[in-house]
Parts: structure tokens; C-alpha cells; sequence
């Protein structure tokens, strides 16, 4: 194993930082921090491992294999009431908080009877991963248009399995993130609802987080890290195309598809009443089991 | 008797001590202390849950494996008896062989939607290739003064296969089999990744995602024992089917 | 050769086993017939090719020259009702069927009632001598009731021509005895045409009606003989007919000839040649 | 033990290899053809030259031939471990009745606990190294190997065994002369089978954990909806097995050219 | 039995193969004993338990009762210094070897030079007629010679006791008779032990300075012949000895009278019983 090469500064004082992301539109600005030198100057190296969710990229951290993790705010809220020894060290990404222009969405076929929130009472609705964010926004969405969200029968399945299940009527909808919902809107497929933005204005949706070892052990470098991050989040809110150029380099996005998707906003500061919605949303929907998560222990 | 249940379980019960000890005061968030996994196991699989979940999933396993045991064997044999056959197809297959599971799944999804018969099939397609090629090594590796005592007395077609190539072959099919089972298990809990919403593999990936670690190693110690008890069934038909061949090995060794 | 009804006629037989570089001739040139219900014993010194001769014969093995016919057509498959019995008995029965089963076996293919079937192999055990190992599996028993279950079973299956490589080559003498006269008394009543491999001198003249002597390879038939015996034989006035002793002076001394003229005392091993290397 | 190569075997080798080339063409025409005439959109499976487009245009690039290069050498690596540990283990247990019985049950428990269970445990122990990628490969390919080499050695012919025996071989000279040539056969099998499986594993292994490898390539041509490169990866992965397995059936030519498998195919 | 520095010794010998529900009683009761350097013939019916017997001697198979002692021991395994030639020759070569290989085998675990052992090999292989064979597989060679590579491959191990089942049973006439002077040769050389299978009587008294002739099963030892030959032997003049003619009728005569006992005509049948079906 190589669990300490991370943490011990390499010559000339430079730290070498592993992350655990996943490689899709919402770490962009990491990526565009990276190649702008905003960690560089900070003496820290970064690099990237990309896994897929949280059943890497959590234990890598936990276990020091890496340094920090990125992760979505309802998971990391689970960890937290499961005590794992994680906390959120800088924002991640957030909804624009404008229906129609948002990076998520519930989306339905071209020729689908459902038109609006309400109507996805007792639907089959696919979501990439059951009592997490989507399934639990997906409800509060529904319950505020007015209709009953316990009938709702989500089914778990793999994002880019999700245009063709909306087309083939495997499913009623889907909610499905960037760059899918081009995909489902430009094969004439609707959104319905948007779910971030029915959840909470301007919601939190992730985080960066580390190891609560780390940060009592090395809180120096946390700190710069933090720094990172927001200089990273501010320049990427501030400059869309330089995003959508990032996008080409750690994705196989169609350029096409780059050009046109919507892009999340990128705030620095994490909007903790949001998160807190999110809590209380999942605490309803029994994703917490007994427990109800404590974000004083997890938010920084 | 007694004999018998201190073999089988001496070795497990060494190692459970051995993990519990080795364990008790573990600090590592993903490794917790076997105590607590003990608990969880017993408050987690309750009669209800091994309803509602172990159940259907096993139901899955059965239908997957044998409709992968019967497929394997057909295929296997025709391949094995042909090498014509076997050398037009066996690129093919080796090239879906090859495929990881979690990429084939979405393509499954793509043509058997995403109800059961989806894990059916993904099920069918792990497990199917040790009964496969084992078959067809079978096939092959039999006994050339047999055929030929079948050839010279007429027996060809359905008596040939029923008396020569089935059991000629069966000591290797049933290691095929006895390969498959465990694999079958595999393939469940990986169907259960996907589109699921029920089933043992769904229960513990959802446990390893929402951080329920002990729950999580009693699910794969659920697994374990399911493997076990499928593989005692599993002896007991072999032992039955192959007697002649074990009473051939054991007569010269131990009488 | 003689008559157009031949059974069996073996029509300038060539065949040369080749794997890798290694190439032996086991048979350079053989041409004989067997007429339809004829007995006829083939000897030859061992490694000459009679084995290889017989799976031409029975459609297993493709010659790489000459051509075999039996009962007027060219042989491509195993031809029906045709028995044969392997020299590697204990290979050739089923380790998986009971001894019944192995007898039984071939006569499914027959369309009989099943008590017949029973009844025939009830029938064909007895006379080997092996009634109350029906429900034994082949492999519990001795060699030489292995190779009596290979005999109960062609014996059961009542060909019309039959095979049969050295199969009484693992039997005590008595026991031999007795299967000669089982053979030649099957062979009289149901005229079936026998073509008998064996390596003891005395059993190819008692039994057969011809005696075919192969040279060590390159292998041709070397000699013939007419066995000059009466029809009805019994072991013991047979054997000590004095016709009986010329002739298998006759055939030793032709098998010594034919050993001699290969050079090497007591093999046949002067086939094997490589090729290349 | 030389392989059979004498003029008449090499023409069926040749013919062996077209048949081969047909079937595969088969499979491409049968792509090709299943998106144009509709039956699924090709927006979700491109048809074959779509397909063989993406493939030329990751062949073209630098990164991807890192990427094959990493899984490979997972592969190999995890495989040879499996394979020698396996084959080591196997002789051990099924030469030793005793210990036959006593492991038989654990091994049975071992078994169906599926790799992608012990994700969090190989991150754990190795990040995202090689080393969690061979954790996984081993285990999962250590087992088929396992059974294989067990089933095999139960194979031995008693009259071989006791002709060892009374010429009173030794330990080492039974199993090197007549436990393993029996086993032979059920040991190539046991290789194919996880050599197949130990690639599953190691490219599951990049898309999940996200150590370098086709693997994670795959993960972001999926996560990036690029559909026409994750079939071409694929395509990939596909070709390795079927090249891994022409492989595997060249050695067993030369190994097993004694064997009724082998030689019973060979026209005489 | 006799003195007390026997090579063999036999002592109240029973040996019951059980499997599932049959259980078949090979041997009842069977006490007999080699002197060292001795050459004993063994003849009995097919059936009768003469494998069984071997294979107890060998350390083999676990005998149900009694003891069998080798050179003062009592055996538990197989004894050093001994070479056994099985009945099923085909299956006890390895297919994976070549011949060269196969006669070669037991002769690593000797401490020799390599050139030794491939001379001993070498002279083995002639000395059954198959130089020239070296390099084939066993099953490219046919039944007699793969008989003969498994007698080679007991000669080259030059054994201080040797055990034959039925060694020449699948070679032509000349060749066994060849044989049967390399055997009688090796023994009268080396001063090998040996136990001698057959169930040619002529070759039982022509080799053996004793033969030993069992029952029909129930088996014990029914009679033992003290074989009255002078010690230089050969094929023509042996053979026409009236000494010779005499006792292999003596033997005749016993088997005979033994198959007679047991009631069925050719076999060994009788034997087997079903315990509970
Ligand atoms: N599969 C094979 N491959 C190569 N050579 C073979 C093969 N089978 C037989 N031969 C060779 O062909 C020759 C004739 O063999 P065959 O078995 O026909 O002899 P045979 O007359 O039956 O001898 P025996 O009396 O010893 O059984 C032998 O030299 C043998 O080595
Ligand atoms: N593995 C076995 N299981 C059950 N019965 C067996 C087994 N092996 C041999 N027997 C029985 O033991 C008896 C003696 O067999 P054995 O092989 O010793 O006879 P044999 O004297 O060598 O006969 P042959 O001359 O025919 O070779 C036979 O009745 C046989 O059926
Ligand atoms: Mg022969
Ligand atoms: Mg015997």
C-alpha cells in the first residue's frame, strides 16, 4: 500500500493531494483549479482519481488513501448519523435555483400524459441511486405541486441507461443530471419537474470533504486546500466557456452537448438552511433510519 | 457422523474465533469488531427480511442457473462434438466472455428491460461460460475405445448423447457446475446493482452505500452461508449422479 | 478374389498413421475376402497391424489406401449389425452402466419388447458365465469377467458379421475353452460371418475355418490356410486329431518365417520410423 | 511433446482461423444491421461502423494505449498469482484427503462473496493502486482455478496411482508425474475460465475504484454519454479475451497433444 | 509355512470388496509362502482373486484379514525393491510420456547416472523387442506392445521381488515364448523374487519351480505343485519333456476339478452376492 505517500510533503515542500471525484460536469472547477495554478501556489499537487460514487471514494478517504473526497450532501449526511469520521471542508456544487434552467431535472418522453410535478403521483420514476438526493427531492417536488409522493415506485438505474428507458417506456420518467437531460430533451423528450429547485432556493447539492484525522493532523493543509477550492468555485462561476473547455479534457462529452448544457452554479459559501432542508426531507423519507444527522458535525 | 460435523465446521469455527479475537477492539470504521456484526446479523435478517429479500433473490438464482446449467451443457456439447462448430463460435463467445458484467448489464437493459428477467439473464450470462467450456474440454476428452464401442453397435443421435457423451463427460460438467453455483451468487447480488428494488445483493450494496458496515459484512456473511448450504445441496446431487465414477476412484483407493 | 457375394472383402488396404513427424505403415497392402457366414482367424506377430486392420473393417478408422467392402457396399461408417469386440475390453465398457446395462445397451436400438431384451441378456451373461453380476458395474469386477461382459454383449446383440480383436486373451484356460465352443456353436446356429483375431496358434486352427497369417510390417497377408477339419469339433478329439497337429505346425512355422525376415527376435518394431528426426 | 505439424493439420489450422474470422464478421454484420433496421435505436447501440469509428479514433490517441497496457498488466499480474496460487493450493488440498475435508467447507463459504463486495476493503487497504485491482482479480480468479485443479486431481486413473505407487514414488514424483498430467486439462480450463474472469475483474475494478486502466476510460465514456466510444472500449475488452484465448488453446496444443482431447482431433 | 526367512509370506489372507449393499468375499482364506529368489507360478479361474492376492502383496489394497509379510515385514505400503507388471498394462502407462519416459520413471528416484538409466533403458526396450519405439506415446503403440513397455519398464527397475499379472496375455506366441526366456533369465541372473500370474498352464510349469493353484471363489489354496524340471530350461526341449506333459496335466486336472465345485460351468460367478437387494 502506498496510505501515507499523500501526506508527507515531496521535495520542495509541494504536497501531493490525491481526490476522489467522479467524473462528471459538477467537478469542473477542480479540474479548470488545477490547470489555472490555484493549488500550485498553494504547494499543493492535485491528483485526480476518478471513481464511480461513493463506495470508493468514501473509504479511500476514511483510510487516508486519499486526502479529500467529493461527495453529494444527503450521502454525506448518511455517513455523518453512521459516524463516519468525515466533514465537509469547501462547497461542491449547487442548483442554479431557476425552474427551466437548472443542471437536473425529472423528465418524461415527448408523447407522455404527465406534464407537470403533480402528475408523477404512483409513477415509476428511475434515479441513479435509491434513498438518496434524487429520490427525496423527487418527493418534495411532487408533494409541493400537491400530489401524493408515497405511490411514487422509484427504481434504481445507471444514468446513461436512463434516455433509453424514458423512450422505451421502461420507465414513466427519470431524473436525470447533465449532460443526459440534453440527451432526453434533445431526442423531444419534456422536463417536468425540477426537483433542486422545488427542494430549496439555491440548494447545496455537494461537498468536498476530508477525514476528521486530517484535520486535526494536518489542518495547514486543509486550509489550503479550502482556499483552493473556493478560488477554483469563484473563477469557474466567473467564466462558463473556460468551464465548458475544461469539460473537453476529463470528459468524452459530445462537443455538441458541451456547447449547450446547462451549467450548475458554483458558489463558495455552502447555504446551510438548504442542507438542512435536505435533512429534513430525508429524515421524512426514513433514509436516516432512527437517526436525524447533526450538521454542525459535518458542515465545517 | 460426528466426524463428519467436526470436519465441516472445525476450520470455519477456527477462523470466526480467530476474526472475533483479531477484531474486538478494531477502531476501523470499515472493519468493525465481529461482535457487532454478529448483532447486526441477527437483528438484520429477521424471517420477514429473508422474506422479502433473500427470497426473490433466490428465487432469481435458481432460475438463472438453471437455465445457464441446461444452456451451458447444450451448447457445450454440440461445440465440443463439433470442431467445426467449435472453431466458428468460440471467438464469439470468448469475445462476450470478456465483457465485464457492469458494462454488459446496461446493454442487457437496453434489450430485456428492467424486471427480473433482466437479472435472469445477466445471471445466465456470468454463469453460463465454467459449464460451457467444461462441457466442451469434456466432450472432447472422451474415451476413444468408448466411441468407437458406441459407433460400431449403431448407438448414434439421442442414445449417444444419453449414454456415451453426457456421463463420459459429466465428472467435468459438474465441475462446471460446482463453479457456476458460486458465480450464480455472484451475478445475483451484481443484477441487484441495477434497477433494483428488492433481493440480497440489493440490501447489502444499499447497506455498503448508506454506511451500515456491520450490516454490510452480515450480509456478505449471509452470502457465504447461502454458498455453503447450495454447495452441500450440490454435493449431495453429485454424489448421487456421479456415484459410479466416485465408487470407481474410491473402490481401488480405499477398500 | 473369389466369389462376387463376399461379406467382406479387403481390397488392397494401405494405412499409415501419421501425428507430427513421426509416420508408421502399419499396413502396406492386404487383399483377402470372407464369404458370407464364414469363420476366419487372423494371427500375426504383435505390432503387425491386425487391430488397425479390424478398425478398417468396422468403419473406424479411414484407410489411407485400398477399400473395404462389406456385403457388396464400400465401407464409410461402422456398417449395421455388425458386434465387435475390442482388444481393450475394460475401455470399451461403460463405467457408468451396470453390467446389464453395458449388454443391454446396443439392443435398444433393436425393436424388441422389453422382457425379449431381458432376456437376451440374461441369456448371453449365463453364457459367459457371469449370471449374478447383472447389477455390478464393470470396473468391480476382474479382467477377465470384464472382457466375458464385452463378449455377452456382442454375443447378445446377435450380429450378422462379427469382430472380435483377442478376446479371450485374459480368461483362464477351461474358461476359454468354453467360449471357443460358445462362439462356434453361435457362429453354426445363426450363420453369422466371424472374423476372429487371436494370438494362440491352436485356438485360430480349432476355431476357424480358414486361418489368415499376416507378416510383421510392412504388413501383408503373408499366408492362407485352409483348415482341413471336420464341421463338428470338440476340444478334446479336435485337438488331438493329427490333422489338427499338422496344421498349426504348419502356421507356427510360417508366423516364425515371417518374424525372422524382419530381423528383430521377438517384435515389430521395425515399422517405426520418424520422419524427421 | 512437440504440437502436431505435419501438412495436413496446418491446412485445418487455417481453415480453423477463417471459420473463427466468420463467426466474429457474423457478430459485426449482426450490429450493423440491428440499429438500421430499427429494431433498437442506434442513438443506444451505434451500429458496427460507428463503432469501429470511435475505436480508430481512442486507438489514435496516446492515453489509450496506456490505459490497455495498465489493465494488462493487472491482468497478468493478478492472473499469474491466482493461477500459481491456485494450482499450488489445489494439489495441496486434493492430493491430501484430510485437509480435502477440513477446508472443504470454508472454501464453499469463500466462494460466492463477490468481489465487488470487497471493494471498500481493497480501497481501503490500497487506494486506488494496482494493488486493489490485484486484490480483486486474485480473488475472484483464484477460485476457478481452484475447483478446477481439485476436480482434476480427483481425476486420476487408480491403476496410474497404484503403478506410481508400488514403484514407490515419491510425494513430489507423484504429483509432478501423475497428478498434474491428470489435471492438466482441467487446469486449462481453470486458466481460460479465470483468465476471462480475472479481466472482468480488473477492468470492473478501474471503473469502479477508478485505478488506471480501460476500465476507468470506460467509466468516463458512461458518465460522459459517449456511447459509440464505451461500445468501442467494449470492443475492446472483447478482443483481449478472444487474443488471450487463442493463446490459452496454443499452449494446450503443446501441453496436451498426449491427451484425447487433443489427439483425438487430429486426423489420422 | 517353512523356514523363516521367507521373501513372502501369506498368512490366513481374506479380502471382502464392499461397496454400497454387495459385498463379494475375493478371497477366504489363503496362506502360502515365498522363499527369496523363488519363482512361483499362480493359476487359478477367472475371477478367483488372483489381482486381489497382488494387489495385497503389493501393498495395494488393504486386506480384510490376515497378514502378508515381505522380507520379515509386515506390509503397510509398498515395499521397497519391488516392481509390480498389472493386468491392465494399457492404463498403467502414462499417456503423457513417451515410452522412453514411461520405462524410465521409476528409475530416477535410483541414485545413478543419467547415462545409466537411459542404458538401462535402452536395453530394456530391446530386450522386449520395441527398440525403435522410444519416442512414440503408449497409445500409438498396439496392445502387445504396450503390454511389453509396461514389462520393460519392470526390468529395467531390476526389482529384488517382482509381481506379473498376466503379463504376456495380449502378445503372439514367439513373442510370449521370447519372453518367457527373458523372464526365467532375469530371474536366474538377478535372483529376483517372483510371483507369476497366468493362466497358460503350459507357461505356469514351464517358467515356475512351483506352482500354486487357488479355488474357485470361495478362494483358498486348493493344491501346489513342486514344478520337477531341471533348472536350464528351454522352449523345444522342455516342452517335449514327458516330466512337463505330466504335470501340466496334474494342474489341468486340479483347475478342472475346482470349476467343477463351484457348480456353474465357466465362471467365477458364484461368488457374488447381494447383501440386501
Ligand atoms: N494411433 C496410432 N498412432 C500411431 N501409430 C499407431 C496407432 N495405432 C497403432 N499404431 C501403430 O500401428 C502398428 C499396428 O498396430 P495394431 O494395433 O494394429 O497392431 P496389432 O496387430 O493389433 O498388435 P497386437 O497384437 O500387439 O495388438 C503398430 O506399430 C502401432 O505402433
Ligand atoms: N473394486 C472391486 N469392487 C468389488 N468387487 C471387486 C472389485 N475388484 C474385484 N472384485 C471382485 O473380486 C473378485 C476377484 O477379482 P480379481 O480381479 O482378483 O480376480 P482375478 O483372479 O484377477 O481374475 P482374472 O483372472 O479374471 O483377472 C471378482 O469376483 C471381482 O468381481
Ligand atoms: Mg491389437
Ligand atoms: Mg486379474
Amino acid at each position: 500500500g502506498s496510505s501515507d505517500d499523500g501526506d508527507t510533503p515531496a521535495a520542495g515542500g509541494i504536497t501531493q493531494v490525491k481526490v476522489g471525484v467522479i467524473p462528471i460536469v459538477d467537478v469542473a472547477p477542480i479540474y479548470l483549479g488545477q490547470q489555472k495554478g490555484f493549488f500550485k501556489t498553494r504547494n499543493i499537487e492535485l491528483t485526480m482519481e476518478s471513481g464511480q460514487g461513493g463506495a470508493a471514494i468514501v473509504p479511500g478517504v476514511v483510510s487516508g488513501q486519499f486526502q479529500f473526497g467529493f461527495s453529494n450532501m444527503t450521502s454525506l449526511m448518511i455517513a455523518q448519523t453512521k459516524n463516519v469520521p468525515v466533514k465537509v471542508v469547501a462547497n461542491g456544487v449547487a442548483s442554479t435555483g431557476e425552474a427551466g434552467k437548472d443542471f437536473g431535472a425529472v423528465a418524461v418522453r415527448k408523447d407522455s400524459p404527465i406534464t407537470k410535478a403533480a402528475d408523477l403521483a404512483g409513477k415509476k420514476i428511475a434515479v441513479n441511486t435509491l434513498k438518496n438526493i434524487g429520490d427525496t427531492t423527487v418527493r418534495e417536488s411532487v408533494r409541493k405541486a400537491g400530489g401524493d409522493p408515497s405511490g411514487i415506485n422509484f427504481v434504481e438505474m445507471p444514468l446513461p441507461n436512463m434516455p433509453a428507458a424514458v423512450e422505451n417506456g421502461q420507465v414513466d420518467a427519470a431524473w436525470v443530471v447533465e449532460p443526459w437531460l440534453s440527451v432526453v430533451t434533445a431526442a423531444g423528450g419534456r422536463a417536468v419537474a425540477w426537483n433542486f429547485v422545488d427542494a430549496a432556493p439555491n440548494l447545496t447539492v455537494a461537498g468536498y470533504f476530508a477525514s476528521t484525522k486530517l484535520i486535526a493532523d494536518d489542518p495547514d493543509l486543509v486550509k489550503r486546500f479550502t482556499e483552493g477550492v473556493n478560488e477554483s468555485l469563484a473563477y469557474a462561476d466567473a467564466h462558463p466557456d473556460e468551464v465548458r473547455a475544461v469539460l473537453a479534457t476529463y470528459t468524452k462529452i459530445d462537443p455538441k452537448v458541451i456547447a449547450s448544457l446547462t451549467l450548475p452554479k458554483w458558489p463558495t459559501e455552502i447555504n446551510k438552511p438548504s442542507v438542512q432542508t435536505l435533512a429534513d426531507l430525508g429524515a421524512k423519507d426514513g433514509i436516516f433510519g432512527s437517526a436525524t444527522p447533526d450538521l454542525s458535525k459535518i458542515l465545517p | 457422523m460426528i466426524k463428519r460435523l467436526l470436519l465441516v465446521l472445525g476450520l470455519p469455527v477456527v477462523l470466526f474465533a480467530t476474526w472475533y479475537a483479531a477484531s474486538a477492539n478494531s477502531e476501523n470504521f470499515y472493519a468493525p469488531p465481529l461482535r457487532q456484526i454478529m448483532v447486526a446479523f441477527a437483528d438484520t435478517w429477521t424471517p420477514e427480511r429473508l422474506r422479502t429479500d433473500v427470497l426473490p433473490s433466490l428465487a432469481r438464482l435458481g432460475a438463472g442457473y438453471l437455465l445457464a446449467a441446461v444452456l451451458g451443457i447444450a451448447l457445450g456439447v454440440a461445440i465440443g462434438m463439433n470442431p467445426r462448430l467449435r472453431a466458428a463460435f468460440e471467438p464469439v463467445l470468448e469475445f462476450f466472455r470478456a465483457i465485464p458484467p457492469p458494462v454488459l448489464v446496461p446493454v442487457i437493459m437496453l434489450f430485456a428491460g428492467i424486471g427480473n428477467g433482466m437479472k435472469v439473464i445477466v445471471i445466465v450470462t456470468g454463469c453460463v461460460w465454467p459449464v460451457l467450456l467444461n462441457t466442451v474440454e469434456g466432450v472432447r476428452a472422451i474415451d476413444g475405445v468408448l466411441s468407437d464401442t458406441t459407433r460400431a453397435y449403431g448407438v448414434t443421435g439421442a442414445a449417444r448423447l444419453r449414454y456415451l457423451v453426457l456421463p463420459s463427460a459429466s465428472p467435468q460438467i459438474f465441475a462446471g457446475l460446482r463453479q457456476a453455483l458460486s458465480i450464480a451468487i455472484i451475478l445475483m447480488v451484481i443484477s441487484e446493482m441495477f434497477a433494483a428494488s428488492n433481493g440480497l445483493g440489493f440490501t447489502i450494496v444499499q447497506f455498503q452505500r448508506s454506511f451500515a458496515i456491520p450490516e454490510m459484512w452480515s450480509g456478505i456473511i449471509l452470502l457465504g452461508l447461502l454458498g455453503f448450504l447450495l454447495a452441500e445441496l450440490f454435493r449431495l446431487g453429485e454424489r448421487y449422479t456421479l456415484a459410479w465414477y466416485h465408487g470407481l476412484r474410491d473402490a481401488q483407493r480405499r477398500s | 478374389m473369389r466369389k462376387d457375394d463376399a461379406m467382406l472383402k479387403v481390397d488392397g488396404l494401405r494405412k499409415v498413421y501419421r501425428s507430427g513427424s513421426r509416420e508408421v505403415e502399419a499396413l502396406r497392402d492386404l487383399t483377402f475376402t470372407v464369404e458370407a457366414g464364414e469363420l476366419v482367424c487372423l494371427v500375426g506377430p504383435s505390432g503387425c497391424g491386425k487391430t488397425t486392420l479390424l478398425r478398417c473393417v468396422a468403419g473406424l478408422l479411414e484407410p489411407t489406401g485400398g477399400e473395404v467392402f462389406v456385403d457388396g457396399g464400400p465401407v464409410a461408417g461402422p456398417p449395421p449389425g455388425m458386434a465387435v469386440v475390442f482388444q481393450e475390453y475394460g475401455r470399451s465398457l461403460f463405467p457408468w452402466m451396470s453390467v446389464r446395462d453395458n449388454v443391454e445397451l446396443p439392443l435398444r436400438r433393436k425393436k424388441m419388447p422389453r422382457s425379449r431384451r431381458r432376456e437376451l441378456v440374461a441369456e448371453a451373461l449365463a453364457s459367459v458365465g457371469l449370471d449374478g453380476t447383472e447389477s455390478a458395474y464393470p470396473w468391480q469386477l476382474s479382467g477377465g469377467m470384464q472382457q466375458r461382459v464385452a463378449i455377452a454383449r456382442a454375443v447378445a446383440y446377435e450380429p450378422t458379421i462379427l469382430l472380435m480383436d483377442e478376446p479371450f486373451a485374459a480368461v483362464d484356460a477351461q474358461t476359454r475353452a468354453d467360449l471357443e465352443d460358445l462362439v462356434r456353436s453361435l457362429w453354426r446356429r445363426l450363420g453369422v460371418t466371424i472374423l476372429f483375431v487371436t494370438h494362440d496358434i491352436d485356438e485360430a486352427v480349432y476355431l476357424g475355418q480358414r486361418v489368415l497369417m499376416l507378416s510383421a510390417s510392412p504388413t501383408v497377408v503373408q499366408d492362407e490356410l485352409t483348415v482341413d477339419l471336420p464341421a463338428e469339433r470338440d476340444q478334446l478329439h479336435t485337438r488331438a486329431d493329427p490333422r489338427f497337429t499338422a496344421q498349426r505346425a504348419h502356421v507356427y512355422a510360417q508366423i516364425q518365417a515371417a518374424k525372422a525376415r524382419t530381423g528383430t527376435a521377438s517384435g515389430a518394431a521395425g515399422e517405426l520410423s520418424s520422419a524427421d528426426r | 511433446m512437440t504440437a502436431p505439424d505435419a501438412a495436413a493439420p496446418r491446412t485445418f489450422r487455417g481453415g480453423r482461423a477463417l471459420l473463427g474470422l466468420s463467426g466474429l464478421a457474423g457478430l459485426l454484420v449482426l450490429v450493423e444491421v440491428l440499429p438500421r433496421t430499427g429494431l433498437v435505436s442506434a442513438d443506444y447501440l451505434p451500429p458496427t461502423s460507428r463503432i469501429l469509428a470511435a475505436l480508430a479514433d481512442e486507438a489514435a490517441t496516446g492515453p489509450f494505449w496506456v490505459a490497455v497496457g495498465d489493465t494488462l498488466t493487472a491482468w497478468a499480474a493478478g492472473l499469474a498469482i491466482a493461477v500459481a496460487a491456485g494450482v499450488a493450493v489445489g494439489i495441496l488440498i486434493g492430493a491430501v484427503p484430510v485437509l480435502r475435508a477440513v477446508t472443504a467447507s470454508t472454501v464453499e463459504f469463500l466462494r460466492p462473496i463477490p468481489s465487488v463486495a470487497l471493494i471498500p476493503l481493497a480501497v481501503l487497504l490500497y487506494g486506488s493502486d494496482l494493488g486493489s485491482s490485484l486484490l480483486l482479480v486474485v480473488y475472484a480468479a483464484f477460485w476457478q482455478v481452484l475447483v478446477q485443479v481439485l476436480y482434476g486431481v480427483a481425476d486420476v486413473d487408480p491403476v496410474a496411482d497404484e503403478t506410481a505407487r508400488s514403484f514407490r514414488l515419491g510425494a513430489f514424483a507423484r504429483v509432478r508425474h501423475v497428478l498434474w498430467p491428470t489435471a492438466l486439462p482441467y487446469v486449462f480450463t481453470g486458466v481460460r475460465l479465470a483468465a476471462a474472469v480475472a479481466l472482468v475483474l480488473a477492468v470492473t475494478a478501474e471503473m469502479i475504484i477508478g485505478a488506471p486502466g480501460l476500465g476507468a476510460v470506460i467509466a468516463v465514456a458512461q458518465t460522459s454519454n459517449a456511447i459509440p466510444t464505451m461500445y468501442a472500449l467494449i470492443v475492446v475488452t472483447g478482443l483481449l479475451g478472444v487474443t488471450i484465448n487463442i493463446g490459452a488453446r496454443a499452449a494446450e496444443r503443446h501441453f496436451l497433444s498426449w491427451h484425447q482431447s487433443v489427439r483425438g482431433e487430429i486426423p489420422a
